[in-house]
């Protein structure tokens, strides 16, 4: 895995996202820098997952381009994304329910993306040490060997974001990492993505202040699709304009 | 232990499962191989119900040669592969000295290979395209010159001049309309006078062909030859009907319309078309008054006789005939004693082929009336011989030789 | 029938009655034509007033030409009782007994003869010896074809009356021509007065020995846009000696050829709105079990078998009711129907279903069982061969313009459909029911903590879709037959239906079924109903692959599922 | 709509079981018993012919189950694996047996002409057909097998590709593969193309050289069937334990995470779609020599659905499930047509219901359950 030391990994120009007439997303600029950690926060429809959906090829922008690692994607097909190297966290946990913990990490693994490739041949030894290491640091090595289905919230949580991390992805997009753990759950959580920081390069999403604050990295707050501030978490939250975006909706965050 | 348990228990249970029934030693049995569920139920359930009233009434003068009959009834679900395997079981495993069924072509052409294998008899009880002879078939129904030919000439007759020929596309219409069409050329019909339409099976919309019918129709002296099959019949009359046409401007000669379909039918707007049958209900002899009452006090008042159940029930009398002629269950001494034997049917006398194992039958047109009824317009003077192959497609002849027969 | 001096005035007042009825038959008769009518009438019925009585020895000569004009004079006898005894000699049932002629009907042998005419015994009955029966023969059936035909035009019923005048066109002859100017004369009803003028303009194009009467005749069948004249008129425009005969022809061809283009094309849009209104009604409860709660319901077309038997049941108790109740049978059908679908499903949501909600293909497999279940209950029940007879009212059709004929049970269905849409519509809408079944569908869980029974309503959707369902198989027994095994044909086509609109739209489905009913109209004709079929299924499944949610996929973030 | 909590009802059976005090006797089994036992007792049939207990016409019975068996496994990759209901195995089945059907015509009797019977009496022509083009080389062994693989598989992958390229998922794709089969049944029902029209092709005598009518055939075509059935099975269970074979779980589980995980679902599905048919025309092209006759009837919608029957009456998502579904749903059917030929669909459709009612998982799946509740039940004593 290359670890270019450059600034503006990820970069945003002008994209704007369209859905029947209604702009979900307005972005004139967005950048992450390499080995950064940037938390994406507002309220709810202002765009957060949209902008996941962009930067992961889901959505097709209507316009504006869309740059990771210097190669301008936009077009690209999301396997194709993928395979540069981002990673994603879905809003709600998701992995493969009826595999066990061990075989939804074994098929993160990088490489052998082709049909053919996954007839014969198993795992390396050393694969195997990276799996294993990975599970005993998420607290699922006892489980590994049950199925996903059975795994409580949080263990999913877990379980995808140690899928991203077997998975060598080099930019990962995390949505809501935090929502409905317990707080040590939480605590656990925030030192996983904490750790990964440096590197990898990351994009957060997150209602849970308390979780922001813990990350304590740069926050960006989208609101109507467009980015309302950007800063430290306590510049953005004094910011009129954010205050503004969350009460006027009735709700603050929590 | 898990394995030899497992084993014991999974043999025990198939052994229950496809083991063969036993038989008792002083019965004959005859297979009754007719659908009675799926598409076909509607029209095979009839035929069923006439062989075994068949079966019933020689049981209870004593049977043949001094044994009882029993029927095996087996339902092949109007499903053609079931059909061959129902035909396996019934040969193989029943061990029948005569099978009764069929309606479909597709269906006898389904068993037919099975029959031939085992040199077993089938007796076909349905109108069909010809162009068959198998020695392990008797086929008690009109071949196509007992049907199809004496109706277009009555309808020549009648002064028509512009013919549709509409059929459901399958191998009885495609080969009766071939012949039809043959047959009308020969008559100085030009090509131009003379339509041929197919619809798939179960086709519900003739908007598009009645109107069509209807441009053709004007000017007169036009007039439809119908095969359309089986319930395509309820929407295309109904359709006709009500866009106006009645059997008065453009009638309509159906092959395929018996007494039996007509229940199903709204009969008030069909008053006056017509069908070419060997058999109807209308036949006013003191025999067939008595077949329709055995039938009616058997199944129901409601239920009507028409030509294929007339056939499919003397099929086991014409069995027994030939059982008693030859004194042995035999088949190919069965077969011998068939040929050119002579009968009583509901519908009157009747003789099987001296060779080609269709049956002599007189020709009725008949007329539909109010009641769902025939009015008999027009027979034909004695029996007609039937043709394997229709001499109108084998201008040279040189017929096919008969498949099937004694083992080799 | 008048006298020949008080004939011609009755024939321009005919003429004149069709003219102020609006008809454009008539219309502008033009002069040499009416001189030419009156002209044929007094020489018609100059013949008529010299026909010898009806005299039936003819028949039994030995001669064909004989026995040929014999079925000619009875033919030109206008004696009313001829044309029962001309079906009975036909059939074969008339006999010589000694000189006379005589009907035996009956199979029995000392038979009783009868009267021909009168069918009163003659006497005591005979031994089938002495009667000798008349020959019968191609050509004497033809004769007698033509002979019923000329009795059958002064028949008083109507519906036997105009296609006779119809035929008598077609056949052409002198004595058909003769005959029906004087029908003609005394003709009051509009419709087969306008028959006769067109029936007689054809056999003069063919037998007037004028060109100006020819060229005459050809022109009016021109504005009488008869479709039944294309054919003469073609051999006109070829054959005829005359330049001014073709000229005249040629237009009206081209007349009656663009009127029929229209009336084809209306006919063609026509079916497709029929057919398309057939798929939607088939579809549409299907719209709201499975486009709208989820349900993969295999048993869907044994709901409509079940309103169909439902109408069945109503048409035998309405047997028992005054007759002049009993057309309206149909009506209440349509709600009985609705009923017995509506009960069957709820009561098969309350067993089965509710037990299955989130695994639609565990529904797939049980409602196909169910399938089974229902099909043979019916048969068992009610037998095979049942019909639904369509009431009077829903029997022939509307002509609004002349040759284009839109059935009345095509239109019942589309107004059936329509009023079927606007309920679901108004249900699902307008209603609280529709507001807190839309809630329930989006989420269960929200609608059940702000007190909705979400299981009385899951029920009381799948009985809804049901009922229409069932309401629609009442109303598909007006073109298709009744049987039990009747649902299974209905079933793939309300899927595809469903899907290509898009599911749980109700748009979706209107516009998808009228799409694949006119698309299908439009291709039969020169496709064949057989490649029709394929095309449309193949077109189907290329228009899935460029909108795989159908016409009107779910929208937004939602749709992702 | 998945909020409903799990039925308990289907609970019911391991309750009965219990409370017959049947648990201890469960432990003396293996969870495999089903998949060893349908092999050894197909491995039997020719030995119960042997010793009388069966006749002729019941292993033959038998060996076109078999062949139909094979469908029932591709559908289970596909569906019980792979989540993707398709509605038209029956139809690759079909396209497999017509084209045995073909080479088998080619060696059955032919008209005048060299035109086998079975198309020359159906067609139109009056003069009679001359034997079309596409219809010569099936004349060679070599080609026809290669057509048996090839046609089932171009026609999946084709298809396959393009409705998964378009994102075709869910009862959408069951629905367009139903759409897909019936137009083909429509088209080969035409008697314009020459294949037999509904007839289809029939008059079957000779395969490679061999004539099937003979008994000892027979017993062969059993023989080729069963191990076909054990092999694919064999086959198919060894694909599900390889890592693409979790990558089809995967792609039911959450396609869009594979998605983003880097895979291509579209190939992976393609690829087990085409699989299923090769499968299914390899049933197919087995199935028409033991049967005699091949027609478009055979692919309607309803022989795809019972396929689907098949599997989740065994079992879905077991390959053992798939096979002991077709060959008992089969000898049901079979069964109860013979012996109650009025009642049969009251019962086989009271065994649809309750099966989905109170054995969610199938035959195998309930017996797997069962098994593991019985070692639990001793690991706690």
């Amino acid at each position: 895995m290359s670890t270019p030391v450059r600034s503006d990994f990820l970069q945003i120009e002008g994209v704007t996202a369209v859905f029947d007439g209604f702009k979900a997303l307005d972005v004139s600029y967005f950048g992450v820098d390499w080995g950064d950690l940037r938390v994406v926060i507002g309220p709810n429809g202002a765009g957060k997952t949209t902008l996941c959906d962009v930067i992961s090829g889901k959505t097709k922008p209507t316009t504006g381009k869309v740059v990771i690692d210097e190669k301008d994607v936009t077009r690209w097909r999301d396997t194709e994304i993928s395979a540069l190297g981002v990673g994603r966290k879905f809003q709600t946990p998701s992995v493969f329910d009826s595999l066990t913990v061990y075989e939804n990490m074994e098929l993160a693994l990088p490489g052998r993306r082709r049909a053919w490739q996954n007839l014969f041949g198993r795992e390396t030894a050393e694969q195997r040490d990276r799996i294993l290491a990975l599970l005993e640091r998420t607290h699922l090595i006892g489980r590994k060997d049950h199925l996903a289905r059975d795994l409580s919230h949080g263990q999913r949580q877990w379980l995808e974001i140690s899928m991203l991390m077997v998975s060598g992805a080099r930019l990962l997009l995390v949505d809501e990492p935090a929502a409905g753990l317990t707080d040590t759950e939480t605590a656990l959580t925030a030192d996983l993505l904490l750790e990964l920081k440096g590197n990898h390069t990351l994009i957060v999403i997150e209602h849970d202040m308390e979780f922001v604050r813990r990350l304590g990295s740069r926050v960006t707050c989208l609101c109507q699709g467009r980015v309302l501030a950007d800063g430290t978490l306590d510049q953005v939250s004094s910011d009129p304009q954010v205050i503004e975006a969350y009460l006027g909706r009735g709700k603050a965050g929590r | 232990m898990s394995l030899k348990s497992t084993l014991l228990g999974v043999v025990t249970t198939v052994a229950a499962l496809v083991g063969a029934p036993l038989s008792a030693e002083d019965t004959v049995k005859l297979g009754v191989l007719h659908s009675l569920t799926g598409t076909m139920a509607i029209s095979e359930i009839s035929c069923k119900d006439a062989t075994v009233m068949a079966i019933d009434e020689i049981n209870a003068k004593g049977g043949v040669l001094g044994k009882k009959l029993e029927a095996v009834v087996v339902d092949p679900a109007s499903n053609w592969p079931l059909f061959a395997e129902k035909a396996k079981e019934l040969i193989l495993t029943h061990k029948v000295k005569a099978t009764f069924g069929c309606w479909t072509s597709v269906s006898r052409k389904s068993v037919l290979p099975v029959f031939e294998e085992n040199n077993a008899l089938l007796y076909y009880p349905v109108q069909y395209e010809g162009e068959e002879q198998s020695l392990n078939v008797f086929y008690t129904a009109a071949s196509p010159n007992q049907q199809l030919v004496p109706a277009a000439e009555y309808m020549l007759e009648q002064g028509y001049k512009k013919f549709v020929l509409l059929g459901t596309d399958y191998v009885f219409p495609r080969t009766a309309n071939k012949v039809l069409k043959a047959f009308l050329k020969a008559k100085g019909i030009p090509d131009s006078a003379i339509i041929e339409e197919y619809t798939p099976f179960g086709h519900k919309d003739y908007q598009t062909i009645v109107a069509k019918i209807k441009t053709l129709a004007q000017g007169g002296g036009a007039c439809v030859l119908s095969t359309i099959n089986g319930d395509s019949n309820v929407p295309f009359y109904k359709e006709f009907a009500n866009q106006g046409l009645t059997s008065g401007e453009c009638p309509i000669m159906a092959f395929s319309v018996s007494e039996d379909e007509l229940r199903a039918m709204e009969v008030p707007p069909l008053v006056g078309h017509l069908a070419a049958w060997n058999y109807f209900m209308s036949i006013d002899t003191s025999e067939n008054k008595a077949f329709i009452s055995a039938f009616q006090s058997k199944y129901g008042k409601d239920r009507v006789t028409a030509d294929p159940i007339e056939a499919a029930y003397y099929g086991v009398y014409v069995w027994k005939a030939a059982v008693e002629k030859a004194g042995s269950f035999d088949v190919d001494k069965v077969r011998a004693a068939t040929y050119g034997i002579e009968f009583d049917a509901p519908g009157g006398k009747k003789k099987m082929d001296e060779k080609n194992q269709h049956t002599y039958k007189p020709v009725y047109i008949g007329e539909i009336k109010k009641d769902g009824q025939f009015k008999i317009v027009w027979q034909s003077k004695g029996l007609v011989k039937p043709d394997s192959y229709s001499a109108y497609l084998w201008p040279n002849g040189g017929f096919p030789a008969p498949t099937g027969g004694p083992k080799k | 029938m008048g006298t020949p001096t008080t004939a011609p005035e009755s024939t321009s007042a005919s003429t004149r009655t069709a003219a102020s009825g609006g008809r454009a038959f008539g219309d502008r008769m033009p002069s040499p034509l009416s001189a030419f009518v009156r002209r044929l009438l007094i020489i018609a019925l100059a013949v008529i007033a010299h026909l010898p009585a009806l005299d039936l020895t003819g028949l039994a000569s030995d001669q064909r030409p004989q026995r040929l004009a014999a079925i000619a004079a009875i033919g030109a006898s206008r004696e009313p009782a001829a044309a029962a005894f001309l079906e009975a000699y036909r059939l074969g049932n008339a006999f010589r007994l000694g000189e006379r002629i005589v009907l035996v009907v009956d199979a029995a042998d000392p038979a009783t003869p009868l009267d021909p005419l009168s069918r009163a015994p003659l006497g005591a009955p005979v031994p089938r010896s002495q009667l000798v029966e008349l020959e019968v023969s191609r050509p004497e059936i033809r004769a007698i074809t033509g002979a019923l035909t000329l009795l059958q035009l002064t028949n008083p019923d109507r519906a036997v009356r105009l296609p006779a005048v119809v035929k008598a066109g077609d056949v052409g002859g002198d004595t058909n021509r003769a005959a029906l100017v004087q029908v003609l004369a005394g003709e009051s009803d509009q419709s087969v007065a306008k028959a006769a003028r067109e029936s007689l303009a054809l056999i003069e194009l063919s037998l007037g020995t004028e060109a100006a009467s020819r060229a005459a005749a050809a022109t009016l069948l021109g504005e009488a846009c008869s479709g039944r004249a294309l054919g003469p008129l073609r051999t006109r425009a070829a054959e005829d000696p005359d330049p001014l005969v073709k000229t005249a022809a040629t237009a009206a061809i081209a007349d009656i050829e663009r009127y029929q283009s229209g009336v084809r094309a209306a006919q063609t849009a026509f079916a497709g709105i029929s057919a398309g209104s057939i798929l939607i009604i088939m579809a549409l409860g299907l719209a709201i079990t499975f486009g709208l709660m989820g349900v993969i319901n295999m048993a869907h077309g044994e709901m409509l078998m079940i309103g169909a038997y439902a109408t069945l049941v109503v048409q035998w108790v309405f047997a028992y009711l005054p007759a002049p109740l009993q057309p309206y049978y149909f009506i209440l059908g349509l709600g009985a129907g609705f009923l017995a679908a509506a009960a069957v499903g709820w009561l098969l949501e309350l067993t089965i279903i509710r037990h299955l909600y989130g695994r639609p293909l565990e529904t797939l497999l049980a409602t196909w069982g169910i399938s089974y279940l229902l099909v043979q209950t019916v048969r068992a029940a009610f037998g095979d061969n049942q019909a639904v007879v369509a009431p009077s009212w829903l029997t022939g059709g509307w002509e609004p313009v002349q040759d284009l004929v839109l059935p009345w049970n095509r239109l019942f269905i589309i107004a059936v459909t329509i009023t079927a849409i606007a309920l679901v519509w108004w249900v699902l809408n307008r209603t609280r029911l529709g507001l807190v079944l839309r809630a329930t569908v989006q989420s269960r869980r929200t609608a059940a903590s702000l007190g909705v029974n979400t299981r009385r309503i899951d029920g009381l959707t799948f009985a809804l879709g049901s009922g229409i369902a069932g309401a629609g198989g009442c109303a598909l027994t007006l073109i298709g037959g009744l049987k039990p095994d009747m649902g299974q044909e209905f079933i793939i086509d309300s899927f595809l239906v469903v899907a290509a609109g898009g599911v749980g739209n109700l748009w979706g489905v209107v516009c998808a079924g009228l799409g694949l009913g006119i698309l299908n109209k439009v291709l039969e004709p020169w496709t064949q109903a057989v490649f029709a079929k394929v095309i449309v299924l193949v077109g189907i499944i290329l228009f899935l692959q460029a909108r795989p949610q159908g016409l009107f996929p779910p929208k937004g973030r939602l749709s992702d599922g | 709509m998945a909020e409903y909590p799990i039925d308990p009802r289907q609970f019911a059976l391991t309750r009965a079981i219990a409370g017959l005090g049947w648990r201890g006797t469960l432990l003396g089994f293996d969870r495999r018993a089903p998949a060893i036992g349908a092999a050894f007792l197909l491995l039997a049939i020719p030995v119960f012919y042997a010793v009388g207990l069966l006749d002729l016409a019941q292993v033959n019975q038998l060996g076109r189950y078999c062949a139909i068996a094979l469908v029932a496994i591709g559908l289970d990759l596909v569906w019980g694996y792979t989540g993707m209901l398709s509605l038209c195995q029956a139809m690759f089945f079909t396209l497999g047996g017509y084209a045995m059907g073909m080479h088998l015509a080619m060696q059955g009797p032919k008209d005048g002409k060299g035109v086998p019977t079975s198309i020359s009496y159906v067609s139109s022509e009056v003069d009679g057909l001359a034997l079309p083009w596409f219809w010569q080389p099936f004349a060679h062994e070599w080609f026809t097998l290669v057509a048996v693989l090839a046609v089932p598989a171009i026609v999946a992958g084709l298809f396959g590709w393009l409705a998964f390229r378009s994102r075709i998922k869910g009862v959408y794709f069951s629905i367009i593969t139903q759409a897909l089969t019936v137009a083909l049944m429509t088209l080969f029902s035409l008697n314009l193309l020459k294949l037999g029209g509904t007839n289809g092709l029939t008059n079957f005598t000779h395969l490679l050289g061999c004539d099937i009518r003979t008994g000892e055939a027979k017993l062969a075509l059993y023989w080729v069937s069963a191990l076909a059935l054990i092999g694919a099975a064999l086959f198919a269970w060894w694909l599900t334990t390889t890592r693409f074979g979790r990558i089809l779980v995967a792609v039911r589980d959450s396609e869009a995470r594979l998605r983003f995980a880097g895979y291509q679902p579209v190939i992976f599905k393609t690829a087990v779609f085409t699989l299923a048919a090769v499968l299914a025309g390899i049933g197919g092209a087995l199935y028409v020599p033991q049967t005699g006759i091949v027609t478009p009837s055979d692919m309607a919608a309803v022989p795809s659905i019972m396929v689907v029957v098949w599997v989740a009456l065994g079992g879905r998502g077991t390959i053992t499930g798939a096979v002991v579904g077709a060959l008992l749903v089969n000898l049901i059917y079979a069964l109860l047509t013979t012996h109650m030929p009025k009642f049969w669909p009251f019962i086989l459709g009271a065994v649809f219901v309750s099966v989905v009612l109170f054995m969610p998982d199938g035959i195998v799946g309930q017996w797997r359950k069962l098994i593991a509740w019985a070692q639990r039940g001793k690991a706690r004593a």
